[in-house]
């Protein structure tokens, strides 16, 4: 039988049963292949529940830097007889599955057109640990001790890390070694090491990744750290997966940046709301107060946010939310990806509302985006949201390293001060278009003990913020919040458009955690003779840069991982260009990240099988590179 | 908020010790129902304001929707108002509070904003035990939208289409001692004598002070057969007087004749209870309980301050925050700068 | 001064206080020229206060059958100094000032190109009656006695109706009768009646209803009646305007149609619930267990009920919800009318999700729609939203009379009773797509001993209801769902397509209390030379007729009632028709209905300056005439 | 449920009176922590339902969203299952109950779900005194989030990150006797002796009963420092020994020796209660709480039945429903007809 020949380029996938422990093994795994200087991408995929369901860990290592979804398995570790069945077929042919063979192998698990190796886990643990509980967590440690043999990983690596993770039990970390040790003896002895499918490091050339001055974080942790430099200091939230690490981790950060020395007191404070509603109520209150003020949540938080968020629209309170979005409808699948929030977030609440949405990609965008938000919700008095996902959100992603510019300020937007009114000679009209572009001026309550104050609501009012049934003036608001949504279009970030070398009439769309793949799948059809120029979108409303790409482009590949084409929709709705018939949807909504595969080949069968004939290709200049992969 | 008041005022017009009249107060011209209670307790909230000599622009007005909650602007006009949603002031008012610790926070409410969509909301800063006044301004009915039935209704209470209802109600002071309320008063809207000084010590109190004030809705539940009634509150009203004396000397125990009893605040005013025959010891939840229930049993309403608890954690205590607001920390303060970023960066490598 | 002449065609518009009975004295003042056989649709335009505050009643009066708003106004009675500037200012040049005169008129608002008429109403109330109560509630009677005198309204027909309006307190007839007199009397002592602008009874052609036998009622109670017909049994509810007087009305029908007169005991259960949340989530339990169950709510219980419609959609459980719009965002004008909460509706709750809309345009189709609800929710096991808004349900409406027929049968849906049950042999699958419509089976709970029990879940499950995170499981149902979609469209009322005598590439799309202004603008605008095909939408998803309308037209006019033409965004990306430069849209959305007037001005003023000019017009074969007016 | 369970039943298993074996009753197989409380009560439940022979598909299973909530999948697997929203079963309960009054509805929540996104539902649902056993799994954490704080969660217990808690907690079971509710018991996931017949008074009461159960998470919410521990609990635990027996004699008047009391249900069965030291009147709500509290100043938690009213009026009653059930009413029962509307037509004319 063939045997799979791959250095640096391979998916490993690990099947184990959640609550065994087998997160940090698997991802010390990860992380060692990482700090070898091979790019990786490591994805839980694991259940709604916390002990004894099966979960999976899969790793893509690419030299390419490519660290969407490739889609297949090369090598499988399977802990998990629950799975085995399911997790035998998917190994590619020419594969390598790994499995504990202290007992003998089901004959109904035998392909003859992949590879098996044996390692007697349990064996090994029983003769080893006495006491249950080590038999169960050095488990997980001995294969990925076998694995540093099999794929030739360096083990001063990983050494390197269990001395990391245990930093503080340091009589954990003889016995850690140890275990990796068993592995990579039992594998070095009894099979020959490496096999086909390897690692070697010094070899990289990651054109995706602009030099390798990488990080390998999550976004959620980014996202919370943003929260922090934008000087967030209020953070209201009701637990819900995958946006739970949000607050965690801002949590974390502020008990380490937080707190004042001397008094010991806090200079932030974080409440578990009784539920999503009452977040946003805190958010909404905090803001209005002049503290800057976020939550996170996902997909059922939006729905039930909904209310308030068209509250803080029409009264024009900042506020920052942060959407992990997971798989709906309903409860769905709660621990599965998916980025089908764009229609609710955008339109969120009764009436005439829209909202601005920001789209990061990486850990180094959740962090700038989030960063930026608090800005944009100031300077803007309304709530902005950013669409990030589970998978964006809760896995471990290579990114650039996070950024701040120690001159950067911020920008509380129009907010008068008491001396700002004090000088004030006009009355003070909380509702003005003073300056022509939508925004009005705002006042802190307690500013000024005679100017200033004025009456928040949620019905309307006129320019000095006095209740009104007055059509006109009705209709003067509504017409200056549409105009504030216009000023917003020159704010908020720029989609990052991407020119194919040969110049082409197809085009493809994309955003967030989408983006990797799809740009791996562009060059896939690259190869093939196919040419895309592509467009990320970070941000709606959509400025300019988006309807000219649609304009110029007549047939566009919108990649989106929902099942109603949310984002071809709100393209629709919201820009001038008439493209209904050019935006053809490229969607995968399974609850998985979708891979490169999957978009390049439904790309293709449009392409070939809607007989739209690429034209002859013409070299195009160069043009400098987007960095996500 | 719709006609533009007289501005005219009264040359003898009596001054507080800000040297703002009464005038100074008050608000827009209400646009209630002549005859609604929610006016008294406005006229009220001025009342107890001037004479505790606040400074309107440190008083933030928050409230739900309902007749009750459109009040905030017809009192203090000087002060900034936040008129929320339905059933949800209490997480705005969180959300304020936990921004600026340093202002007064008033909370107006209804029986239906509170008790109905509310219940959970209120439920929960209650048991945070918020830094603020919560006044429900309770009429058993929903007035803005004519007159539907509330859950405070009492039992047996008819409506105006003649319905009686068979619901137990929900006791809002019961409830919040219940849960935790560190200050609990109730009172009626034509009881200014009593209403005005609970108001003060409500606002003087530390914590959450809730403060239940039977406020007739001439409208729509004024009629006889409904126990919130004008008429009937007033002869089932178990009124325990209350008096208010803002201290300037120590006290700090508290002292307790049997008719009289003298709770010491926080901030070292005094309130006043002239007890009568309830001798009951109104800083424990269990007794206070049982006399309001004391009363019930006999047809009674039982107002005046019912509970409290005087050195409480408010919810900042609890939280561990800085003493300076959080909306008056710095850039400087609050960005760690790039320094420690790159240490972040280094950690994940 | 020019002398406006009239007969059976003006605009009338009373100025109170609300809170002073004025509203049944108007009440009959309307209902009387609609006794006389004179078509006429009155409009309450009351504030969001109980008592105190300017209410207008405007009534406008149509031989030819117009019920939408005209525009303008040609006699105010005036009876609230408030609001007096503004309404003097609203009378057309040779119109009529009804006032009261017991004090001298200001002089500012004279003008000297209407007709003044005063009437002492206080003076004559403090000579008659010694109570302050009476004398407040007869000086609304004595000026519309004196109003039938001065129009020439035939005396009969008033003095029958305080007949009827007092049945059961007779002896309020006379005294009322009286007051009537006393205007009466006076206005034809001291004026030359009838004036310019009167009504003449037996003279209606009324060409936009069908026949005269027409009825005068509110949607509201249109629409609860269609829940009583529909043998809806639980209605749950949360008090807001302008959907509270639907679940009155129901209360009313059942405590008189649905009350066992052996027993006393109910045949239906109406439950005010704690909040929006709770009462959409009564209705979704009640009709899972088999019962059928409705709410009705305005814009912010919609954003309230989103997270459970999504359950809803989700887990297949049949619900009707009647959202009788109002002025948005957020609390925004409660009593005001408005068509904004369309998107939200259609795409209630996170996730893919959508829901199908029913427009209703008169009292009849208030009726007819809502018995019809009930069908296509349980057929479709899925919810129903039935969008209709404060004009139409809160305002008396000239309607064809609401019609039943006695052989027509409730159509439960697709559900397996126990006998069915028993004789099945293969295993029940709440979710198999058994007939390929996607629309699955159900069970009641307690159908069968030992079949039919599944678990229903806002979770991911498969076709057996079992939970499942398998990714193609949980893409065959989202699928399935989109097919259950696709099918209704088939069962979902189709649009009234009416084509201009003259052929034209030109065509107007409206819906709900849009239809009639518009129905009449066309009429303006035909006279003008400029032709228009119409269609008015009742219903989403679209079909195939609401396809073919896009693609015959090059120039479609969407009118609706919101800021951001939220239909045309829904036919925008719920359509195959490339339409987005055909539609234009033509917004309404200050909080009062928009008049006839005012389209046809946006449409004129496009098309003239949009240099669009009409094509040389060819008559076309007469059609049937569509009946809304 | 992801499993297929053995069907293999043993041959002299016990029946109850329908034939049926307890296996009749189980469910799918748990996918909750090994050790996890809720698993006991499921199994209580199951035990409860055999022992009553109720028929499977005469109830209706309802739950919100939780670990606790999952458990309807591992009992009754014949009954017909609602597993709906966070927080909102209380509302989905109210309308299947509305539809068809004749099933047994059994709820289960935890106290995430009741006491914090569920408290307004729970509250009212309570009030409605709606015929159904609502469950409450209570562990004092959120552990399907992975082990937040709860609203019940004692002050001064600490979490697994080290926290510890200065809220003051909602005690369901008293909140419930509070604002209405008609039987509340307490009682504890390891003591099968008293929550099985706690489970079989319950379903037996004709109104509202709840079940305050604490349930430990084994996961996150078990160790030392925990007041809701398995070993905590065993030790503050002051539990009132219950007894259950389905009478068939007439039995009408409740009997009360210092020592044992029997409660006589609606159904004419019987709840025997030992009440040891605590000699207090179970039928007072008053007394109820004085009850509770007076364990609870000495750091114990009391168990058992708490609190019944025998003879209240559930929401049928109070809305004057008919007997049989709405989802019964045919078409010609419910259908006006075109006549009607005729007249309804011409009274618009
Ligand atoms: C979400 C929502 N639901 C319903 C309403 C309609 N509404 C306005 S006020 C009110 C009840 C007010 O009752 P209460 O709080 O007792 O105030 P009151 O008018 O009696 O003073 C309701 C149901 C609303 N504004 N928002
Ligand atoms: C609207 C909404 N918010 C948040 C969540 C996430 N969530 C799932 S279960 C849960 C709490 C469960 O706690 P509890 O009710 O005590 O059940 P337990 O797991 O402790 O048994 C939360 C917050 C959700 N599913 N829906
Ligand atoms: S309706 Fe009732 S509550 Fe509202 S203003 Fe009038 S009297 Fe007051
Ligand atoms: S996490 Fe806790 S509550 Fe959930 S199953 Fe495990 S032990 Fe039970
Ligand atoms: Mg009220
Ligand atoms: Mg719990």
């Amino acid at each position: 039988m063939q045997v799979k020949q791959s250095v640096n380029d391979f998916v490993i996938k690990f099947a184990n049963v959640n609550g065994t422990g087998s997160a940090s093994a698997n991802g010390m795994f990860a992380k060692a292949i990482f700090r070898m200087g091979i790019p990786v991408s490591p994805r839980n995929i694991f259940p709604s529940n916390i002990q004894g369901m099966p979960t999976w860990y899969e790793v893509r290592v690419s030299e390419d830097g490519y660290l969407g979804r490739r889609g297949g398995t090369d090598i499988m570790v399977c802990v998990n007889p629950q799975s085995m069945a399911k997790d035998v077929a998917e190994v590619e042919p020419g594969g390598y599955f790994v499995y504990d063979n202290t007992k003998p192998l089901d004959l109904r698990y035998v392909r003859d057109d992949i590879h098996y190796i044996g390692i007697p886990l349990t064996e090994i643990c029983l003769r080893e640990y006495t006491d249950a509980r080590q038999r169960l967590l050095f488990k997980n440690v001995i294969y990925v001790g076998a694995l540093a043999a099999l794929l030739n990983m360096d083990f001063a690596v990983l050494k390197d890390l269990v001395g990391d993770q245990f930093k503080g039990k340091e009589k954990l970390i003889t016995p850690n070694i140890y275990a990796l040790e068993l592995g990579y003896q039992y594998a070095s002895n009894n099979f020959e090491c490496p096999i086909g499918i390897r690692v070697e490091s010094g070899r990289a050339v990651a054109k995706h990744i602009k030099d390798f001055d990488n990080i390998l974080m999550d976004g959620n942790t980014a996202a919370a750290l943003g929260a922090v430099y934008a000087g967030a200091t209020v953070a209201a939230w009701y637990p819900i997966t995958p946006s739970t690490s949000v607050v965690d981790a801002f949590d974390k950060y502020c008990r380490r940046l937080r707190i004042d020395p001397g008094t010991g007191k806090k200079n932030y404070a974080i409440v578990q709301a009784e539920d999503e509603l009452s977040a946003m109520g805190m958010v909404i209150g905090a803001n209005w107060n002049g503290a800057r003020a976020f939550t996170a949540t996902s997909g059922p938080g939006i729905s039930l946010m909904s209310e308030f968020l068209g509250l803080a629209y029409f009264a024009e309170v900042p506020s920052v939310l942060i959407d992990v979005q997971r798989a709906g409808p309903s409860t769905g699948m709660p621990t599965r990806t998916q980025q089908s929030d764009i229609l609710s977030a955008a339109y969120a609440s009764h009436g005439d509302t829209k909202h601005v949405l920001l789209f990061p990609a990486t850990p180094a965008e959740c962090f700038s985006m989030t960063l930026e938000s608090f800005d944009l919700a100031e300077r803007l008095q309304t709530p902005i949201i950013i669409m990030s996902d589970l998978d964006l959100g809760m896995n471990e992603w290579m990114s650039p390293p996070l950024e701040f510019d120690d001159d950067f300020r911020y920008d509380r937007g129009k907010v008068l001060s008491g001396d700002d009114l004090e000088a004030m000679t006009e009355r003070f009209g909380r509702y003005l278009d003073v300056d022509g572009d939508g925004i009005p001026y705002r006042t802190y309550p307690g500013a000024h003990p005679e100017k200033g104050a004025y009456f928040t609501r949620g019905t309307s009012r006129d320019e000095y913020a006095a209740y009104t049934e007055d059509g006109a003036a009705y209709v003067r608001n509504m017409d200056r919040l549409l105009k504030k949504f216009e000023t917003a279009k020159s704010l908020v970030p720029a989609p990052k458009i991407k020119q194919a070398a040969i110049e082409t009439r197809f085009g493809a769309v994309f955003f967030g955690t989408t983006a990797s793949p799809a740009y791996e799948a562009i060059e896939i059809l690259e190869k093939e003779g196919i040419d895309l120029d592509t467009m990320r979108i970070r941000s709606f409303p959509f400025n300019m840069d988006v309807e000219e790409f649609l304009k110029e482009h007549d047939r566009i590949f919108v990649v989106e991982q929902n099942r109603d084409g949310q984002m071809r929709r709100l393209l629709l709705n919201e820009t001038y260009a008439p493209a209904k018939e050019k935006l053809v949807p490229i969607l995968e909504y399974d609850g998985l990240p979708v891979t490169a595969r999957k978009i390049a080949t439904m790309i293709r069968n449009y392409i070939t099988h809607g007989n739209v004939t690429p034209i002859n290709r013409r070299r195009r200049a160069a043009d400098a590179e987007e960095v996500v992969a | 908020m719709t006609y533009v008041k007289p501005a005219f005022r009264h040359p003898e017009a009596p001054i507080n010790d800000l040297g703002y009249t009464r005038q100074v107060y008050e608000g827009g011209l209400s646009t209630l129902c002549a005859g609604c209670g929610h006016d008294s307790v406005s006229a009220a909230i001025i009342d107890a304001c001037f004479e505790l000599s606040i400074e309107p622009h440190r008083v933030a007005k928050l409230s739900g929707i309902g007749c009750s909650s459109k009040t905030p602007a017809y009192f203090l006009s000087g002060s900034h108002s936040f008129n929320s949603v339905h059933g949800r002031m209490p997480s705005v008012a969180t959300g304020a509070n936990l921004a600026n610790r340093d202002l007064i926070y008033i909370g107006v409410s209804g029986d239906g904003d509170t008790a109905s969509i509310g219940l959970g909301q209120f439920a929960h800063v209650v048991r945070r035990n918020l830094n603020m006044t919560y006044m429900v301004e309770n009429n058993g009915c929903y007035g803005l939208t004519k007159g539907q039935d509330s859950a405070t209704m009492d039992t047996g209470s008819s409506n105006k289409k003649g319905d009686v209802n068979l619901y137990s109600p929900i006791d809002l002071a019961r409830l919040a001692i219940e849960i935790g309320a560190t200050f609990v008063g109730r009172s009626f809207s034509g009881d200014k004598q009593q209403l005005v000084p609970l108001i003060k010590a409500a606002i003087s109190h530390r914590g959450f002070a809730l403060l239940d004030v039977i406020s007739p809705c001439v409208t729509f539940n004024n009629h006889a057969g409904s126990t919130k009634s004008y008429e009937n509150v007033r002869n089932s009203n178990e009124a325990m007087p209350v008096d208010f004396v803002p201290m300037r000397e120590e006290i700090t125990a508290t002292y307790d004749s049997g008719e009289t009893c003298e709770v010491c605040m926080h901030d070292g005013s005094v309130v006043r209870l002239y007890k009568q025959k309830n001798d009951y010891d109104i800083e424990d939840r269990q007794s206070a309980l049982q006399a309001i229930h004391h009363y019930q049993s006999q047809g009674k309403v039982l107002t005046g301050l019912l509970y409290i608890d005087r050195d409480s954690e408010e919810l900042h205590d609890v939280l561990g925050t800085a003493r300076r607001p959080l909306n008056t920390m710095t850039e400087q303060e609050l960005c760690p700068g790039s320094k420690f970023l790159d240490s972040i960066n280094a950690g994940l490598r």
